[in-house]
């Protein structure tokens, strides 16, 4: 009998464990629990957030692909793969490994679908940066994305960085990665067929990141209770860039049946789910395992979270053609197992059979409907404020606060050149990127306004997806696809539930309307400090196609006589706006009005004037409104603007 | 005082660059190496009271700057 | 004429010379493994930028033990065969002692990515003699150890010998030498900088500045044929 | 036997991180150093022979890979 002290450090309740007793007809063994406790985690198996991600549309305007991993659409030949992950919980223990280990996991899910990555984005969240400890964890987490996303080769191209005190103590990393191929080489993390080898790639296994997936994300930080501390993982981006371009080089083969990375839950997760996909079982031996450290235990290996690690399966009697690829790049393949047909995991450690589990009740974590209420509800009206005396103090004031000012220090740290496909270049609304050989190109942007979800989780997680496709159709692109990244407090608390519940219907209802699917996303749960939830953060990861890509706009003034238009409503509100939580330390109100149906003819008129030549630039406006943007459009443009606020 | 300040990885935690330098040490031909490993050496002046007291320095310093508790350890040596 | 681009484990800009070469100077190119012996049918060698063996102890410090290395030195004897280097590629060309000095680390201590405007000091070289003297380009760098330095001697052997090529015009962004940006051999037919010509040879990227580098190399190597 | 190799800035030659480190130092209040260098301090283990024989392959692994002569010098011990 395994006591629960055991079992509940391992993140599984008492049902839970109930059910293993009945799956198996048997205690489990140690690497048995271990490959449950990580399988049924929040961050593999989605149990308290399944039911809610069901609401989010799969179709859209152009075919989408939703694959187990990454997902995307199709365009003209091309398939568009895309992910947005979430490191918050590791980048809070140890930054710069943190954000590179999320770099380098994010880009695995793309290259792993057979996809070449072409671009990432990083959306951060800070506590108050003038605070030591914030600013340490923002200068780590910035050094771990430029020093894995240089290395690797896949240029930074965008993404937002947000300081609210509700992020100190619980930092959000979330990196997105975008990729391309040929609509039809798209691979698939499937074990197939049976007697098919299992091949190990990749680094070889160490004791990163053990229990990182499930006592992490189960688990938030008390003031002082930093014990949690299992060993962090460390990433090596110049062996994922040797892995990438093995990989790529591997599939070319033709031999290589299905992939899959090993993020979190390392081998258990990766092993069992390409079983699951395949509807087959998979047989492999830890005693081949290639092994960085002595006296490694069974459950350590299938649960260890070593970096820049693939598992393939590879039809039999062709292990070669693979193997020596991966040594080409100077990587380890090794063959660990194979494909057998009854529909179970069979792990052994030489001769002794170290865990034997049915792979649909592994990969079937329990669905929780979790109890939700209104206790955490804001109320509505907002303390009013006095008009500034000084217009001019306030605006450069505004342009000072650290949620506004330019990110340029930050991102002139990251090549967001390499790979000579970026046509705008990071500091307006979204990259855009070319095609080479194509008349198309493609724009991508990251957005969310945590403020406006903590107000009405509704309507702000509505006008995250609104602000996200506006990014996108200012620089001429037409919105084609959404990812997202769910970051929330503990769902085991009803009014942190009530959030995440009011998000997922906002987004679902706004891609609906804006005809998105959401094609692949992430859900990050317990991120809370000692004074409580950080600020409900759906962020929105948003790709969009231009259909020539040399008609792409940009945010800066061109001429002058030029005539700057306003479109869309310009209306009397500051409920959690910038101004009102800079100047006044004040956060509260009803955020901006969204009529969802108006936001569609403003973003139409605007893709129209790109289109037919009429706009030389065209900016949208979020954090500090008209004043900001036109300040932005001036500064970016090297000129000044004169503007008359009677309509 | 001339201090010497030896910041290495904890054990278990991956050296990447170790790592490749190794593989590299090998390919030139010297088979008889292992357990090769990258790490910081800091050498800085302290001037002022006793050793003991400049030691005490040293191991804050380490503590909240030149070394990061998480993945690496430190020692240290106080030349009179 | 043909070109070659070395691929170490690491590089990440190979592809982005490759397709410059292919698709906008439109010369025949292919890549070379980084254990190629055989370089006599290739006519210029590019080592392209990146991390090569992830810049671990030094950047550049292992990929100059690769095989295709020795082939190079040889390759570079021959001053009708041309060499270059860029970013990494110069930092691998400076550890193989192929051209003189070392890079460091910024002055900054970051990485830098962006537009710099750079001045052509020397354009009597296979790489320049399309530039008017002192013209200024806008071309991109994107590295952390692009600090060049080198002792007084060899400085001031590089500039009685206009081996200064390329220097960062009005303000030096990591610290350089005399504004060092890139320098070729007495020979003048090894060049390494640190800026990407890559990068700034398609209108669609911001600046063809860089296009009239290679160009320089074409013309350079007709004249040869 | 294990080999512990100091690779050091050559004297003249700028460390820009051993002044950004002093720099940060200072600013935390520690007024009483200075003359901060950040050097790479390498381990590994040797097998077989004699310590001359361990002493002379160190040096010329040094020589070679290592340090870089135009910037860098080294010393090492290596203990029995």
């Amino acid at each position: 009998m395994i006591e629960p002290k055991i079992y509940h450090e391992l993140g599984l309740t008492d049902k839970e464990y109930q059910r293993i007793l009945g799956i198996l007809g048997r205690d489990p063994s140690p690497t048995e629990l271990a490959m449950f406790s990580v399988e049924w985690s929040e961050h593999c198996g989605y149990p308290r957030s399944r039911k809610y991600l069901k609401l989010f549309p799969q179709k859209g305007k152009y075919e989408t692909l939703i694959g187990e991993d990454a997902g995307g659409f199709i365009y003209d030949d091309t398939a568009i793969i895309f992910k947005m992950e979430s490191h918050n919980h590791p980048s809070q223990i140890e930054p710069k490994q943190g954000a590179a280990t999320g770099v380098g996991g994010i880009i695995r899910d793309i290259f792993t679908a057979g996809a070449r990555p072409i671009a990432c984005l990083d959306s951060l969240r800070f506590g108050d940066i003038s605070k030591p400890f914030n600013k340490y964890i923002f200068d780590g987490v910035i050094d771990g994305i430029q020093f894995y996303g240089n290395c690797v080769g896949v240029p930074t191209v965008g993404g937002e960085i947000y300081f609210n005190d509700a992020y100190e103590g619980n930092c959000l990393v979330n990196v997105m990665c975008i990729g391309v191929c040929k609509k039809d080489k798209i691979a698939r993390a499937k074990a197939v067929g049976i007697g098919n080898s299992i091949i190990y790639a990749g680094s070889k296994t160490g004791r990163d990141g053990i229990g990182g997936c499930s006592v992490l994300a189960s688990a938030e930080f008390k003031e002082g209770e930093e014990e949690k501390r299992p060993t962090v993982q460390v990433g090596d981006p110049f062996t994922e860039k040797c892995l990438i371009e093995a990989t790529l080089e591997a599939m070319d083969t033709k031999v290589v049946l299905g992939i899959k990375d090993m993020g979190a839950a390392g081998l258990t997760c990766s092993s069992s789910e390409m079983a699951a996909a395949g509807e087959v079982g998979v047989k492999i031996d830890l005693a081949k395992v290639p092994l960085r450290e002595e006296g490694m235990e069974s459950y350590e290996i299938m649960m260890s979270e070593s970096q820049e690690r693939m598992l393939l399966c590879v039809e039999v009697g062709k292990e070669d053609k693979v193997i020596n690829v991966f040594k080409k790049w100077g990587l380890e393949a090794v063959k660990i197992g194979e494909v057998i047909s009854e529909k179970l995991i069979k792990v052994f450690r030489g001769d002794a059979l170290v865990a034997d589990i049915p792979i649909a009740e592994l990969a079937n974590a329990p669905l929780y409907d979790m109890a939700w209420d209104e206790s955490g509800k804001q109320k509505m009206e907002s303390r009013k404020v006095r008009v500034p005396k000084d217009f001019n103090k306030t605006l450069l004031l505004m342009l000072s606060s650290p949620n506004i000012a330019s990110k340029r220090a930050v991102y002139e740290q990251y090549d967001h050149m390499v790979q000579i496909n970026t046509s705008v270049y990071p500091g307006g609304d979204a990259a855009v990127l070319r095609m080479k050989g194509k008349k198309w190109g493609m724009a991508v942007t990251s957005d969310c306004n945590g403020l406006y979800c903590k107000l009405d989780p509704y309507l702000g997680a509505q006008i995250a997806v609104a602000e996200a496709a506006r990014n996108l159709v200012v620089t001429g692109a037409d919105p084609a696809a959404v990812t997202d990244c769910l970051n929330f407090g503990n769902p085991e608390k009803p009014d942190r539930f009530y959030s995440f519940k009011r998000c997922v219907e906002g987004v679902s209802h706004a891609c609906l309307e804006f005809e998105l699917p959401v094609i692949s996303g992430n859900v990050s749960f317990y991120n809370e400090n000692w004074k409580g939830p950080i600020l409900p953060t759906p962020t929105i990861g948003m790709v969009g196609i231009l259909k020539d890509v040399e008609n792409r706009c940009t945010v800066p003034f061109k001429d002058d006589g030029d005539m700057i238009i306003l479109l869309g409503k310009n209306n009397d509100e500051l409920g959690g706006s910038e101004y009102l939580s800079f100047i006044h330390k004040i956060e509260e109100g009803v955020p901006p009005m969204l009529d969802l149906d108006l936001e569609k003819r403003v973003q139409a008129a605007c893709a129209t004037a790109i289109e037919v030549g009429i706009a030389k630039s065209a900016h949208d406006l979020s954090e500090g409104g008209l004043a900001i943007a036109l300040a932005e459009c001036s500064i970016l443009g090297e000129k000044g603007a004169a503007v008359s606020l009677n309509d | 005082m001339k201090v010497k300040i030896y910041v290495t990885h904890k054990k278990g935690i991956l050296d990447p660059q170790g790592k490749t330098v190794e593989t590299a040490l090998l390919s030139l031909g010297y088979k008889n190496i292992s357990g090769v490993k990258i790490e910081k050496y800091i050498e800085l002046e302290i001037d002022g009271k006793s050793k003991e007291e400049a030691e005490k320095q040293v191991k804050k310093m380490c503590d909240e700057l030149l070394s990061n508790p998480i993945i690496e350890q430190y020692r240290f040596e106080v030349e009179q | 004429m043909k070109f070659g681009v070395i691929v170490f484990p690491g590089s990440n800009c190979d592809h982005d010379c490759y397709d410059v070469i292919k698709k906008v100077v439109k010369q025949p190119v292919s890549y070379l493994w980084h254990t190629t012996t055989k370089l006599d049918t290739f006519d210029c060698i590019i080592l392209p930028g990146g991390f090569s063996y992830g810049d671990y102890l030094r950047c550049g410090a292992i990929a100059r033990f690769a095989k295709v290395m020795d082939a190079l030195k040889k390759f570079a004897e021959d001053k009708n065969k041309l060499v270059i280097g860029i970013c990494n590629g110069f930092q691998i060309l400076c550890e193989a002692g192929l051209l003189p000095g070392a890079l460091q680390r910024n002055k900054n201590m970051h990485f830098i990515c962006k537009h710099v405007n750079l001045k052509v000091e020397n354009n009597h070289t296979s790489f320049s003699k399309k530039y008017k003297k002192g013209q200024v380009l806008r071309i991109p760098i994107a590295h952390g150890e692009g600090n060049y330095t080198c002792d007084k001697k060899t400085l001031a052997e590089l500039k009685k010998n206009k081996q200064i090529v390329f220097t960062y015009y009005k303000n030096n962004p990591n610290g350089s030498m005399a504004n060092i940006a890139g320098i070729c051999n007495k020979q003048r037919n090894v060049l390494g900088m640190m800026p990407h010509p890559e990068r700034a040879s398609e209108a669609i990227l911001g600046s063809e500045d860089g296009l009239l580098l290679f160009k320089s190399i074409e013309s350079a190597l007709n004249i040869r044929h």
